[in-house]
């Protein structure tokens, strides 16, 4: 940024902007993965808002996380939803007409639970600690998974495992005994 | 009077009387019943024994100065005490004598009239309870074991009604006796309760002396008219007068001993026992007197259109106990005392006489017995007509005493319109009685065949059968004779040996008696006994009242009509359907509603999962919103 | 923008969408998108509090981290069951997979 | 207390092991499945007579006392021990047990499973008359309870599925107010101890013992066939087979009756003071309902089933009266009838096995056929009308004069059913055993005198305590003496 | 270390037995009898391990782990679960043959990811245990041969645990933010001060929901049926049992964090406790199929368990612990009956159980023994433990909820009774052959009437380890 600009474009309306067009892909983002029938325009919805909260955390000071956020979701989860798409073929699947009342139920309950919700967040009174470190770096990160967190570290190595494991046989094999007529 | 302890003799011999029936039942019940012989000697000398006992002390205590008592606590629950014991005064071992006497001279006749039948060791046996019951009753020292005795006498009369139970009428006799005397008794045992709870002492000796003095005169009424219940039911008083006439499904010496001697007296013999208590209050006596007086003349009227020889004796007797109850209700205890004693003799007498003819000519109706030659056996014959006599009021037997001395009774009483009506009554037993003995002197060829057999064997069982059932008419043939004579020496002992205050003596009474007797006589005379008559009583020219009276003034139609249409018809469907419907219909109801509830909670869980989810997230959001809200 | 409310109603803006979504959704694999998306939410949600109120930075990023990686173990084992059921039923609908009920 | 032999843990483990050898016993060895529940009736009934008779009447009290700690966190104790109030059940409990047992002599069906269950329910029986400690009281309440249900279902007759069900829902039902009221009066004592004979000593708030009696009136009072409570009981009846029916209308229905007396009245005497004007109606209401009902059943098992009804209300009004002389008529009635109604049902039960029907109308003329069964019908139906020198005539008398006092009103309502009941005992016994015989089953064989032996064991019950009352009422009142005492 | 390894021993066994699974897991094809036998030699170790391991007290990974008799007790529950389950899947009938070392597997993987889980005493620690042992359970569902319905099931399990952890996750996060802390022992220190916030104690009750998803409580109820019908019979045994146990734990370490001084999460357990038990028993009633009408029984159990856990005392707790030992004992006894009786492993209406009396007497009577236990019928366990469970609740003054779960008790009954008809009373359509039963079946029959009987009556040992292991977390 010129010093120029400065003087036109303040870092707090930049930011301001930047912090706009981050919850702006977030919403926009989450609103495409959950409102199209088409599938695959969930999935690109769902890395948009994923890049949207990426932002949103680095707002929120941790680049690593945003890294991390990018890489797992859109790296890994997305891309195990297209290969399911793909493998499940359901675009030409003919998807009946959506029954109305759900879609209304549907908003309403998510509708009581924002409105309770936002009550909630706002009837708290949230307390700051009071003494803070300011430690964000990753080396921190690193230790805390080496002391404090060891068990939780090595736990999800074997969730991990096990669900891997798992969705190799769930995937590979269930199902394989009965196929629908006309199958190879 | 204060009394005194027994010393041994007298121990041992009433309990001997009480207890002996009581072994014989046991026995004769559980032990000996197959074979036949052994049992029924059991049971006669377990009921002579006893009568030798009664005879014993009666003579022994002539002149008593004290009444003897005997107690100990049968049973201690609670504050109430029931006694089982023994008072002996004058009228018990008068009463004694009575019950023991008839009830052997039955025993001894029931070995002839029962001859053959299967059940007669269980008739012997059923006859042992009763004797038990009723000597208890008669000795009881206290109200609550007379209670006790009064129930089982009960039983025993059922029991006996309904033995030959494989008859319909006879079982439903014998239910209906029990239901009837149970109503009644219900009144007699809420009068104990009263007296219990009010006086806290129930024998016999401390109601007489206390219970005028410790009760408020409503509450002696009161307890009087309701222990009285128990003897309209027990002495088949208006209104519960129709089950002694059914009670003749029996055999005949049951109703010779139960239902003419004793047992219905036994009613008679409670108000003598509390005599001074019911003396306590006038309005109760007044009371014993209308319903004695309405019974008497009711049941003449019945018995003057029966056909059925035992009929004409269990209306007379209905009767006949009416007429001691208005002796007592005037004030007579003599009277009705009297009156009760000779009436044992010969009504008992009557009874067995008939029992006799029934058995030999296998009927019941008199008009066919009579053209089948009854006048042929001369013992009943003749049995049958002093005893007839005795009951008409002729002189100079018994019945003509004692019948004086209840009229005498009634004509102290300030309104005359009760010795007119006892005169009536007089004027009307002599006529069904007489009516009786014309028809079976002179029987008439033109009658149509008719009745029915109680006695399904009856036929002929020979010489000795025939002569162990006369001997005891004789003996009570001599009694009904000779117990005129003995009523002054009776008054004084039930007066305690002291000297009689002179009562008015009216000697315009036993010639108004005597003139209404042969009145009523005459009548029958006319109708009956002259030759050529059509031995049609008047009243079948009346068919009103004909229809009436032989229909026992539909009281029995009341009865009826009450059971059906009230007691099962109302209460017990309605209890029935209400308990079915709603009681029990509502339980089941309820049950199906929670399953219809169950059902429709499964229904939630339709298979489709994100209704489901709805309702998880729904719950945890309003969860939350309640938090916010309170 | 730095207030911990805002990050709040964005988190739970976020989480409500994917709850919209899982309840409306009738495709299978839509119903998990709009997981991941309340996930998120609930990162968010640890982040904004780590960064406004926490004493220890790290301790929010560390859950956010976890939450990942449970989410995509789930995201597999998820889709493979989806995939297995379509094999069965040939759908992923979610109202066609209908005959355990009552 | 006194450490002789325990007998009252005798009497229970009898069954018990018993019911343990029986598991064990091969499936078709009938035979010694019989002789081995026999035999433990038969000790028990051995025992209870000698507790009977050993027992002190002058001391009173509780005696041949066994208690030890059980859970000592919670303050559950095994605590048995014998009254005046227990003891004649006790007692009750044996003979219907052990003649019950030889009732069922001639099963064939399943006869292991049949007589585990029966032993077991038995062992609950005692078990709730035996024990003073409340978490045990409900125990072998329920225990008692349960078996019930495959008993009438797998050996039952009419509708037995549906009676049964019933009958066990119900049941199970009342307890669902007892388990609270017991816990209630845990806690509201503040002692935190279940044992009974304590929390009554130390007497409950008076404002809690409202709410406690009524839970035990009513969870209790289910049991003991408490109107409009009943309908389970005829119904049950008449599906049960013959032993069930005695034990159940003969003794279960008298644990319901006895825990009102020994939980709610010892407990709540303060609540039975303000419930008993309701608790007094609901049992007249019994009374005469019961016996309206009965006149218009025409199978014979309901009309018994009916007549306990009546009779039962009989004994609620008893307790109701609050007085020495109600709850000792109460008590002893239930002694009266259970042996009375066993001996009906052990009659209808040997009438039904030959005829294979318990229709009053298809029968008839039964007193010439079976002489046998029909006296010990008679006579238990005489008993049941309240004839004197019967057992059941001094507790009804008791009643009576309690329930006159008390309330009279009520108390001459239920002398007027005493009339009712005794025209439809009658009128049964007029239409089954007397009249015309049915041609049908003039065949049918009369009880041999081996099975007539334990119906004889029944009447001579009732005769002997029906001549010498003074046998169970002396007892009884030194129970009942000191309860009435807590209402003062 | 060794003092930690003592510490650690019942995990470390079932690790060890999970490793040695995977091992036999690899070869292609593998003698399903051999692997039967190293799970069941491995888990009677892990029992061994936890009896050993039950009176171990200590922190491990910094805290973030307690080792006390509450997290002990539970270990040991968990271990003998595993063990008995492996017990009945000698015939896995109801699972592909190729996939059978991988059911151990995962049966082992969850206990130990529910043997963490009651020992975390780290929010996310406690999420990932709970993960870890959902994972396999979302696995083990759909694992079942020859039907449709189990990967149906397996789907609805699925989501309906995420949505659930997603709530619960959404509650940690509110936690944190008031509290600052994912340490149990902070936020022990902290909430009761916070209690009274809204974002504390909606943060609570959401955490909670993870747990009702687990233990199968209204509102999260909604899978079990569909689960115990879908999944194969030994799986279902495995979830109706070991992984209520876990949740038991759970709702009692969380609650606990508020030291009763919530009215109002007081009055929504109540709420949820009351619902469980309506809803679980009338909808059990209208069932044909006899593991989804134990799937409904298993809901209104969770609303006793409830019963216990919402009165926050000791006592509630421990009588809650007992209550979860009576029920898992029970609820086995009934499963080992159906798995034993679906030779097949076929799923079973209740009609199919006519004339078991006949076929197999034995397990007839450890049926009705069970089913009355669970109705709660004195003298058994399930008695004791409802018992103890209402004392609780009225000590509490909770008066009108006693009886309402009186009530349901009754209510209850009506379905076990269809089962005991259909067992005792219903003759076959037409005669079927006994069913063999093998002496280890016999002895564990034997075991189990002993076990449900003996604990009925006489609960005073275990009672009194439980009120000892309450006092380690309250």
């Amino acid at each position: 940024m010129t010093p120029v600009m400065g003087q036109y474009i303040r870092p707090e309306a930049v930011a301001w902007a930047a912090f706009i067009l981050v919850v702006g892909l977030t919403f926009a983002g989450a609103l495409i993965a959950v409102l199209p029938r088409n599938i695959i325009y969930n999935v690109f919805g769902l890395a948009t808002c994923i890049l949207g909260v990426a932002g949103l955390f680095i707002f929120l000071g941790s680049e690593f996380l945003a890294m991390m956020e990018i890489l797992i979701y859109i790296g890994a989860i997305s891309i195990a939803i297209v290969f399911a798409i793909m493998l499940s073929q359901p675009m030409h699947v003919r998807i009946p007409p959506a029954w109305r009342p759900k879609l209304y139920l549907s908003f309403a309950v998510s509708a009581v639970v924002f409105v309770s919700f936002s009550v909630i967040v706002l009837r708290t009174p949230w307390a700051v600690a009071l003494e803070r470190s300011q430690d964000w770096t990753v080396k921190r990160l690193g230790e805390l998974f080496l002391t404090r967190y060891e068990l939780l570290f090595e736990l999800i190595s074997l969730a991990l495992l096990v669900a891997i494991i798992g969705a190799i046989i769930t995937a590979a094999a269930l199902g394989g005994g009965r196929k629908p007529e006309g199958e190879p | 009077m204060t009394p005194v302890a027994p010393n041994g003799g007298e121990l041992s011999l009433a309990l001997l009387a009480m207890g002996l029936p009581l072994l014989s039942f046991f026995l004769v019940f559980f032990v000996t019943r197959p074979r036949v012989t052994l049992s029924c000697a059991v049971s006669l000398v377990c009921s002579g024994l006893p009568l030798l006992a009664a005879i014993w002390l009666l003579a022994g205590h002539w002149r008593m100065e004290a009444p003897i008592l005997w107690e100990l606590t049968w049973m201690r629950g609670g504050g109430v005490a029931v006694t089982f014991g023994f008072l002996l005064d004058p009228l018990s071992l008068l009463m004694l004598c009575i019950v023991t006497g008839v009830s052997f001279l039955v025993q001894v006749y029931s070995l002839g009239y029962m001859a053959g039948d299967p059940g007669k060791a269980k008739y012997y046996a059923f006859l042992s309870l009763f004797a038990w019951s009723m000597i208890s009753l008669v000795l009881a020292s206290g109200l609550m074991q007379l209670y006790i005795f009064w129930e089982l006498v009960g039983l025993s009369s059922y029991l006996l009604i309904g033995f030959w139970h494989h008859k319909f009428s006879a079982s439903q006799a014998g239910k209906k006796a029990f239901v009837m005397t149970r109503l009644g008794d219900l009144g007699f045992f809420l009068g104990i309760i009263v007296l219990l709870l009010n006086l806290g002492d129930l024998s016999i000796l401390g109601l007489n002396q206390q219970a005028a003095t410790r009760l408020t005169p409503g509450l002696l009424t009161a307890s009087a008219l309701l222990i009285f219940c128990g003897v309209v039911g027990k002495s088949a008083q208006f209104p519960l007068l129709t089950w002694l006439p059914d009670a003749m499904e029996g055999p005949t010496p049951v109703s010779a001993l139960l239902h003419s001697a004793t047992m219905v007296a036994a009613g008679v013999y409670l108000v003598s026992r509390l005599f001074p208590f019911f003396q306590g209050s006038p309005q109760a006596l007044g009371w014993v007197l209308v319903i004695g007086t309405v019974t008497m003349l009711l049941s003449s009227t019945m018995a003057m259109v029966a056909s059925d020889i035992k009929q004409v004796w269990a209306y007379s007797t209905v009767s006949q106990l009416g007429f001691m109850f208005m002796g007592l209700g005037a004030g007579g205890y003599f009277a009705g005392v009297y009156h009760l004693t000779t009436h044992a003799a010969f009504k008992a007498l009557l009874f067995l006489c008939s029992g006799v003819f029934i058995h030999h000519y296998a009927t019941n109706d008199f008009f066919v017995m009579a053209r089948s030659g009854a006048r042929s056996l001369k013992v009943p014959m003749l049995s049958l007509t002093v005893a007839g006599a005795a009951l008409s009021g002729v002189w100079p037997l018994a019945g003509f005493f004692s019948k004086e001395t209840v009229l005498s009774a009634l004509a102290e009483l300030p309104n005359p319109a009760w010795l007119w009506l006892g005169l009536l009554g007089a004027g009307l037993t002599a006529y069904y009685t007489f009516r009786l003995l014309f028809v079976m002197w002179r029987p008439r060829r033109t009658q149509p065949p008719a009745g029915h057999a109680e006695h399904g064997e009856g036929g002929h069982h020979g010489a000795a059968v025939y002569w162990v059932m006369a001997a005891p008419l004789l003996v009570l043939a001599v009694l009904t004779a000779l117990l005129g004579a003995a009523g002054p020496a009776l008054e004084s002992f039930l007066a305690w040996g002291r000297p009689l205050p002179p009562g008015a003596h009216h000697g315009w009474l036993v010639a108004a008696s005597v003139v209404v007797v042969a009145a009523g006589a005459g009548l029958a005379w006319l109708e009956f006994g002259r030759a050529g008559a059509a031995q049609q009583g008047f009243l079948s020219r009346i068919p009103g009242l004909w229809n009436l009276f032989a229909n026992r003034w539909y009281l029995d139609w009341l009865y009826r009509w009450l059971l059906d249409h009230v007691v099962y018809g109302l209460f017990s469907r309605l209890f029935t359907l209400n308990d079915r419907r709603v009681v029990d219909g509502g339980i089941d109801g309820f049950c199906r509603a929670t399953l219809g509830a169950g059902w429709l909670l499964s229904l939630l869980q339709s298979g489709l999962l994100q209704y489901n989810l709805f309702t998880m997230v729904l719950v945890m959001a309003l969860v939350g919103l309640y938090f916010l809200l309170v | 923008m730095n207030s911990l409310h805002t990050y709040l109603f964005i988190a739970l803006v976020l989480f409500c969408i994917g709850l919209f979504g899982l309840l409306k959704r009738r495709s299978l694999i839509g119903m998990l998108i709009s997981v991941e998306l309340m996930l998120n939410a609930v990162g968010l949600n640890f982040m904004a509090f780590n960064r406004f109120l926490a004493p220890d930075p790290a301790v929010g990023q560390v859950a956010v981290l976890f939450i990942m990686g449970i989410a995509a173990a789930e995201a597999a084992i998820a889709l493979s069951l989806i995939l297995a059921l379509f094999r069965k039923i040939r759908s992923i609908n979610v109202e066609q997979a209908r005959q355990l009920k009552g | 207390m006194n450490p002789g032999f325990p007998y009252l843990s005798a009497i229970l483990l009898a069954p018990a092991l018993g019911l343990l050898v029986i598991l064990l016993l091969p499936h078709d060895n009938r035979r010694a499945v019989r002789w081995v529940s026999l035999i433990s009736a038969g000790v028990c009934l051995i025992l209870s007579i000698y507790i009977y008779a050993a027992y002190d009447r002058a001391a009173a009290g509780l005696q041949f006392v066994e208690r030890a700690s059980w859970v000592p966190s919670l303050g559950i104790f095994y605590y048995l021990a014998v009254d005046g109030i227990n003891l004649p059940m006790v007692l009750l409990t044996s003979i219907v047990f052990f003649t019950g047992v030889w009732t069922m002599w001639d099963l064939q069906h399943r006869v292991k499973e049949f007589f585990a269950l029966m032993l077991l329910m038995v062992v609950g029986v005692y078990g709730v008359f035996l024990s003073l400690d409340l978490f045990f009281l409900f125990v072998w309440y329920d225990v008692s309870l349960f078996p019930m249900y495959p008993l009438i279902a797998i050996w039952g007759s009419t509708r037995k599925e549906y009676g049964a069900l019933k009958l066990t829902l119900y049941l199970l039902a009342g307890s669902a107010l007892v388990l609270p009221g017991i816990l209630y009066v845990y806690f509201q004592s503040g002692l935190f101890t279940f044992d009974l004979v304590q929390i009554a000593q130390a007497g409950l708030p008076v404002e809690a013992q409202y709410l406690g009696f009524f839970l035990f009136l009513f969870g209790f009072g289910v049991l003991a066939g408490l109107w409009p409570f009943h309908t389970w009981s005829p119904v049950g009846h008449v599906a049960a087979p013959t032993a069930v029916s005695m034990i159940h209308a003969g003794v279960l229905m008298k644990l319901g009756a006895y825990g009102v007396l020994r939980v709610g009245m010892f407990l709540c005497p303060q609540g039975l003071a303000d419930w008993s004007p309701l608790f007094a109606l609901l049992a007249t209401v019994g009374i005469v309902y019961g016996a309206f009902v009965g006149l218009a059943q025409t199978d014979l098992k309901y009309v018994i089933g009916y007549s306990s009804v009546s009779h039962m209300g009989l004994v609620s009004l008893g307790l109701a009266t609050m007085s020495v002389g109600g709850i000792s008529g109460a008590v002893f009635q239930m002694f009266a009838h259970g042996v009375m109604t066993a001996l009906f049902f052990s009659s209808v039960g040997h009438i039904y096995d030959r005829t294979h029907t318990k229709l009053i109308p298809d029968l008839g003329g039964m007193a010439k056929v079976m002489p046998r069964a029909s006296f010990f019908f008679i006579l238990a139906a005489l008993a049941g009308i309240g004839v004197p020198c019967l057992a059941s005539f001094w507790a009804e008398l008791l009643v009576f004069i309690a329930g006159y006092q008390a309330y009279p009103l009520l108390g001459v309502c239920a002398v007027l059913g005493l009339v009712i009941s005794a025209l439809f005992m009658l009128r049964v016994v007029q239409k089954t055993f007397y009249g015309e015989k049915n041609e049908r089953f003039a065949a049918a064989p009369d009880m041999t005198p081996a099975m007539a032996l334990p119906r004889a064991l029944l009447a001579g019950t009732i005769l002997l305590f029906g001549l010498l009352p003074r046998l169970a009422l002396d007892l009884i009142d030194t129970g009942v003496a000191p309860l009435v005492g807590m209402f003062k | 270390m060794a003092g930690d390894l003592m510490l650690f021993l019942p995990e470390a066994a079932c690790l060890l037995m999970a490793l040695t699974l995977f091992g036999l897991s690899l070869p292609k094809h593998q003698d399903q009898r051999r692997v039967h036998s190293w799970a069941m030699g491995l888990s009677l170790l892990m029992v061994a391990a936890g009896l050993a391991g039950l009176f171990q007290e200590g922190h491990l990974f910094f805290e973030a782990y307690r080792v006390d008799l509450f997290s002990q007790f539970f270990k040991l529950l968990l271990a003998v679960a595993l063990l008995l389950v492996l017990g009945i899947c000698r015939q896995l009938t109801g699972v592909e043959e190729r996939y059978q070392p991988e059911f151990f597997l995962f049966l082992t993987t969850c206990t130990l990811g529910m043997m963490l889980m009651v020992s975390a005493v780290e929010l996310m620690t406690l999420y990932v245990a709970l993960e870890l042992s959902s994972f396999s359970l979302y696995i083990l569902v759909p694992l079942r041969s020859g039907d449709n319905i189990d990967v149906e099931a397996g789907v609805k399990y699925l989501f309906i645990g995420i949505t659930a952890s997603c709530l619960m996750l959404f509650g940690m996060s509110y936690i944190f933010g008031a509290v600052h802390s994912t340490y149990l022992a902070r936020i022990a220190d902290t909430l009761p001060l916070w209690i009274h916030q809204p974002g504390a104690v909606i943060g609570l009750l959401l955490t909670l929901s993870g747990f009702f998803f687990k233990l199968a409580a209204f509102p999260f109820h909604f899978w079990a049926p569909d689960v115990y019908q879908g999944a194969a019979n030994q799986v279902t045994t495995y979830i109706a049992t070991a992984s209520k146990a876990a949740a038991v734990a759970l709702l009692i370490r969380l609650t606990a964090l508020s030291a009763g001084t919530s009215l109002y999460l007081l009055d929504v357990l109540m709420v949820l406790c009351v619902a469980s038990m309506t809803l679980g028993n009338l909808a059990a009633m209208v069932q044909s199929d006899l593991k989804r009408m134990l799937a409904y029984s298993s809901v209104a159990h969770a609303g006793y368990a409830l019963m216990g856990v919402l009165t926050m005392t000791r006592l509630g707790y421990s009588s809650a612990m007992f209550y979860t030992l009576a029920y898992m004992v029970m609820n086995f006894a009934a499963f080992m009956v159906v798995v034993k009786v679906a030779s097949q492993g076929q799923d079973l209406k209740i009609s199919d159980l006519a004339g078991l009396h006949r076929r197999a007497p034995l397990l007839a009577l450890t049926l009705m023994l069970a089913l009355f236990s669970l109705a709660g019928i004195p003298p058994t366990v399930g008695f004791t433990g409802k018992f103890l469970v209402f004392a609780a609740a009225m000590r509490d003054g909770h008066f009108w909820l006693v009886l309402v779960g009186m009530i349901n008790a009754t209510l209850s009954l009506y379905y076990y009774l269809m089962v005991i008809k259909a067992a005792y009373l219903t003759e076959p359509a037409e005669p079927q052959e006994s069913l063999a039963i093998t002496g280890p079946t016999r002895a564990l029959n034997y075991a189990l009437i002993a076990a449900m009987v003996a604990l009925g009556l006489f609960p005073r040992q275990v009672l009194e380890l439980t009120e000892k292991a309450v006092r380690n977390i309250f």
